[in-house]
């Protein structure tokens, strides 16, 4: 076997093994390079700001355990920016998992709060927890919340939460803001709700599904996007609360630059064999 | 020891039985998508037992009669489980389907398909216009499949077929960093400071046990490939 | 009390030409002429793949990865998928090429059971058909590791990945090509796309995996109703060319669309 | 009643009702009847979805019960998998809000969950290496966006390579966005095709009646 054939046969455990010291070296000693703001992520951060004081806004929490370390820490810092503007938020989640992390985002983003800073639950914010049903659910929440949804994530009846007295449909709120993590759920805020109520709508999605969604961002359908990790990373900067994501967004450096190489690499070798083989 | 740290440190164990699948099949890993797979499937059943009980059957019991048709429906997908009472399951998914159509069609017609149209008429006074109007005009007509490949479509199917190949190079691109950040997520909770002492001594028995089982034939070493 | 929401009536006309169209083919097709679709060069393919098969005397795999039958938006993949199966199987049935189709799902197994049946009936290769080593139910899970190794072990000459593909499209298509197999890939989950054409020596994007499901079966139901969704796909493009040399000409017809 | 009307033409009928009655409520003004009825049927499509999630957890806890009762192979793996179901779905239900369910949910299923799906990134990677090739023109073109793109996402890239910036972010807003944009197009053409079969009654694999004859033959 030609040298060409044995790089070429490398046991995968081996790029394995240099694909986790490459993750892992950055998050043990992180260094931290400037990194510009992508344009998708200002639209999104200039539009959360420019929600008006005591507005309503819904928010779709779609993180999971897999996507909470990427999207978790930009939803974080928009809960603080938006209470710290007297917007009040109601949370849903079309997913069991997913509602569960909308918790844990939630009490995150309360401990960050200042203090003084109004955060009582069912004044300030609600979570109205699961709606199974897909784009099904998003379409009966959308159309007549109190239809699906008879209590709060936490039990409490939906007629003893003040916030939701005056509220029953999309169109009651100012804006949309749709965490879908990895759902591939954002096409259903846009159908379901943008199109038919006509409220404003962005979001997150994690950096795989970035580019399904420029159409929507082209078309005016949608108010730019966090992208991933990188997205969170630069919410939290135009915040100046910089935090967990930036370190993470620092740590794809040698995982991507490895990954590169060895795509460079084997079409190298590739075309290099093909060549010799030509020749003979 | 509190219940946060032990939970990432539990946490971290249970990913390293995760991660051990890497080097092949082997019975830690086995343990532990059965027992993600037990967990998972107890989580799912108790909170949607949870939705049915507060959506459904609560309100049947608050005198409001017309859930009893939902309860029933619900009952009557169970039916799946017996081949002879199939059809019996056909009326709840009838339910699902139809509404799930109708209401995608019904706004998609407006949001998906007029709305990127209308998107895409523009001024053709600049390249980027001119090539967003081509690329999208191509790439859609890529997709038919009534017009024969021999005359001009041939051209339009190839230019269009380049505008995919960007869209899906793109997205490659992408996922390839998504999949990396996943790692980076699980890696930050297990390399934390107070945890990562108790990772290391995890990594080292289990490099141990698996080596020990690969030495001795107990567990199937699968070759390099 | 208007007769349309407001702002709808141009969806509605949209939705009732394009609805229209499809059951015009559709009425068509039943009474007799099936809309001639395209020639896919994907239908030379197979015969190529299990053509190199007999020669080399090793198996073909055909993998669907997901494939339920309760959820719409799987529906589409799936049914192609078996479409493209039964003729996959009719194709190898009677050129002799050994088969292998790997099921994770219960109900669908049934089926491709039924599918894989019929089709070595159709040829009368009954006899060379042992079905139970044909086709074969793996649970979710324990599939992947089972298939590796025995792609490796059969050294199989020829792979095809068509249906609803997920996250498992990498591992299977990397083992396959390192195998040395010639692959057939084709899914219609935009994330997974990418890895197909790039690693599978043939490829089919999104649609095209129905196309080609209706090609093989001759199916009147999805052939006319691609003919039909060809009327959308001509309309959009009329529109946005005829709508962008106006506009650059001054005049908008970009209100229309919100009438 | 005859059985095939029953069994197979009501559920086919119905079907197309409640799309019909879906699409009319969007474009036309309804009656407040027509309305609530509409609001029913989709708060009954909720709880259905989640009947059908719990439907395929008994399922998949059958299999493994039966696996564990034929012993066939690896059958003590599925006793894990049944207890831990038994233990998670017995306090879910006492109380959604248990503490220890929450905690087992929180601390043992998740970092599962997250390292599983975030296996792809090696098999991506080795891929990347043995078998991603720029054969064709075809795979040329995907291979150049792909780390184009790449090097512009990680924030090292824009600083080795300058113009990975400006290229990667042109590529990914216009040529890719016009392909998607195409694609967008025909998947909303798809999901009217699969609406139109399925209303006809001409498509019935949802309904578990697989195609019958052709009438044709």
């Amino acid at each position: 076997m030609s040298l060409m054939d044995k790089m070429l046969a490398l046991d995968q455990r081996i790029i394995f093994a240099l694909m986790f010291i490459a993750l892992a070296f950055p998050i043990l000693n992180p260094i931290i390079l400037p990194m510009d703001i992508q344009q998708y992520s200002r639209d999104s951060f200039e539009f959360a700001d420019s929600i008006p004081a005591g507005s309503v806004v819904l928010i779709e929490g779609g993180l999971t355990a897999a996507t909470y370390p990427q999207g978790g820490p930009g939803l974080e810092v928009q809960i603080v920016h938006m209470l710290r503007k007297d917007v009040k938020l109601v949370f849903f989640s079309i997913g069991t998992e997913t509602a569960a992390w909308t918790v844990t985002a939630i009490n995150n983003a309360l401990e960050k709060l200042p203090s003084g800073v109004a955060a009582e639950n069912g004044v300030n914010w609600v979570h109205m927890g699961y709606v199974p049903g897909g784009e099904s659910g998003v379409a009966a929440f959308a159309n007549d919340i109190r239809s699906v949804k008879t209590e709060d994530h936490f039990g409490t009846p939906i007629d003893q939460i003040p916030l939701m007295s005056e509220i029953n449909k999309a169109s009651d709120f100012v804006a949309v803001f749709w965490w879908g993590g990895s759902e591939g759920s954002i096409p259903f805020g846009i159908r379901q709700i943008v199109t038919p109520f006509g409220v404003p709508m962005t979001g997150m999605c994690t950096t795989n599904e970035v580019p399904n969604y420029t159409p929507y961002i082209n078309s005016g359908q949608m108010i730019g996007i966090i992208g991933g990790v990188r997205g969170s990373a630069e919410y939290e900067y135009l915040m100046g609360m910089p935090g967990l994501a930036l370190g993470q967004a620092m740590a794809t450096n040698f995982g991507g630059l490895l990954w590169a190489f060895l795509v460079v690499l084997g079409n190298v070798l590739y075309f290099i064999a093909r060549r010799e083989e030509a020749a003979k | 020891m509190d219940s946060f740290l032990l939970g990432l440190i539990a946490g971290s164990f249970v990913s390293i039985g995760a991660y051990s699948v890497l080097i092949g099949d082997n019975p830690l890993s086995k343990f532990t998508e059965n027992l993600y797979m037990g967990i998972l499937g107890g989580f799912i059943f108790a909170t949607n037992w949870n939705y049915v009980r507060t959506s459904a059957i609560n309100p049947v019991l608050q005198g409001n009669y017309v859930f009893i048709v939902a309860i029933l429906l619900c009952v009557m997908l169970f039916s799946r489980l017996k081949a002879e009472w199939l059809w019996l399951s056909r009326y709840p998914v009838a339910v699902t389907v139809g509404a799930g159509l109708g209401l995608a069609i019904r706004t998609s017609v407006m949001a998906d398909f007029l709305g990127q149209i209308n998107a895409t008429i523009l001024p053709l006074t600049s390249i980027d216009n001119l090539v967003m109007i081509i690329g999208t005009v191509t790439a859609a007509a890529y997709f038919i499949f009534t017009a024969q490949t021999e005359g001009p479509y041939k051209y339009v199917n190839q230019t269009g077929r380049i505008f995919l190949l960007a869209a899906f190079g793109v997205t490659y691109g992408q996922t390839v960093s998504f999949r990396f950040e996943l790692v980076i997520g699980r890696l930050v909770d297990m390399l934390r400071p107070e945890v990562a002492i108790y990772t290391y001594v995890m990594l080292l028995l289990v490099a141990l046990g698996l080596g020990y089982g690969y030495y001795t034939k107990k567990i199937k070493w699968y070759s390099g490939r | 009390m208007t007769l349309i929401v407001e702002g709808r009536l141009v969806g509605l006309l949209t939705l009732v030409v394009i609805a229209g169209s499809i059951i015009y083919y559709m009425q068509r097709a039943y009474s007799g002429k099936i809309p001639k679709l395209r020639r896919l060069q994907a239908v030379d393919v197979i015969d190529e793949i299990l053509g190199r098969c007999v020669e080399m005397g090793r198996p073909a795999y055909y993998l669907m990865d997901t494939v339920t039958m309760d959820n719409p938006s799987v529906l589409a993949p799936t049914v192609a998928a078996f479409q493209i199966l039964a003729h996959t199987a009719r194709r190898a049935a009677h050129l002799g090429s050994r088969f292998f189709v790997p099921v994770t799902q219960g109900l669908a197994y049934t089926i491709a059971s039924e599918v894989v049946d019929e089709a070595y009936k159709a040829e009368n290769k009954q006899d060379e058909l042992k079905l139970d080593e044909t086709v074969m139910y793996l649970p979710d899970g324990a599939d992947r590791m089972y298939i590796i190794n025995h792609m490796w072990s059969d050294e199989m000459a020829g792979a095809f990945f068509l249906g609803s593909w997920y996250h498992k499209a990498v591992i299977f298509t990397e083992n396959a090509a390192r195998v040395g197999a010639m692959m057939l890939g084709g899914t219609d989950t935009t994330h997974n796309i990418p890895f197909l054409v790039a690693i599978c020596d043939y490829s089919l994007i999104g649609e095209e995996l129905y196309a080609l499901g209706a090609y093989v079966s001759e199916d009147p139901t999805v052939s006319s109703s691609l003919a039909g969704q060809d009327i959308g796909k001509f309309i959009a493009a009329i529109l946005i060319v005829l709508g962008s040399i106006l506009i650059t000409l001054g005049m908008s017809i970009k209100g229309l669309f919100s009438m | 009643m005859s059985e095939r009307l029953i069994k197979m033409q009501i559920p086919v009928i119905l079907t197309a009702i409640i799309g019909l009655l879906m699409i009319i409520e969007f474009f036309f003004p309804m009656p407040a009847p027509v309305t609530s009825l509409n609001v029913t049927l989709r708060s009954f499509v909720t709880i259905i979805s989640a009947a059908a999630l719990i439907l395929g957890t008994i399922v998949l806890t059958i299999y493994h019960s039966k696996k564990i009762g034929t012993r066939k192979s690896e059958w003590y793996y599925s006793i894990v998998y049944v207890l831990a179901f038994v233990v998670t779905a017995g306090l879910g239900v006492l109380d959604v809000r248990n503490t220890t369910f929450l905690w087992i949910y929180n601390n043992m299923t998740s970092p599962i969950g997250a390292a599983l799906y975030s296996l792809t990134a090696f098999y991506i990677t080795s891929a990347a290496y043995r078998v991603l090739r720029a054969r064709n023109w075809n795979s040329a073109v995907l291979l150049v966006c792909a780390l184009i793109v790449l090097l512009m996402l990680i924030p090292i890239g824009a600083i080795l390579f300058p113009p990975v910036l400006p290229i990667g972010t042109w590529i990914r807003n216009i040529p890719s966005g016009a392909g998607f944009r195409g694609m967008i197009i025909g998947t909303s053409l798809g999901i009217m095709g699969l609406g139109v079969r399925v209303f006809m009654g001409r498509q019935k694999e949802h309904l578990g009646i697989r195609e019958e004859r052709r009438e044709l033959e």
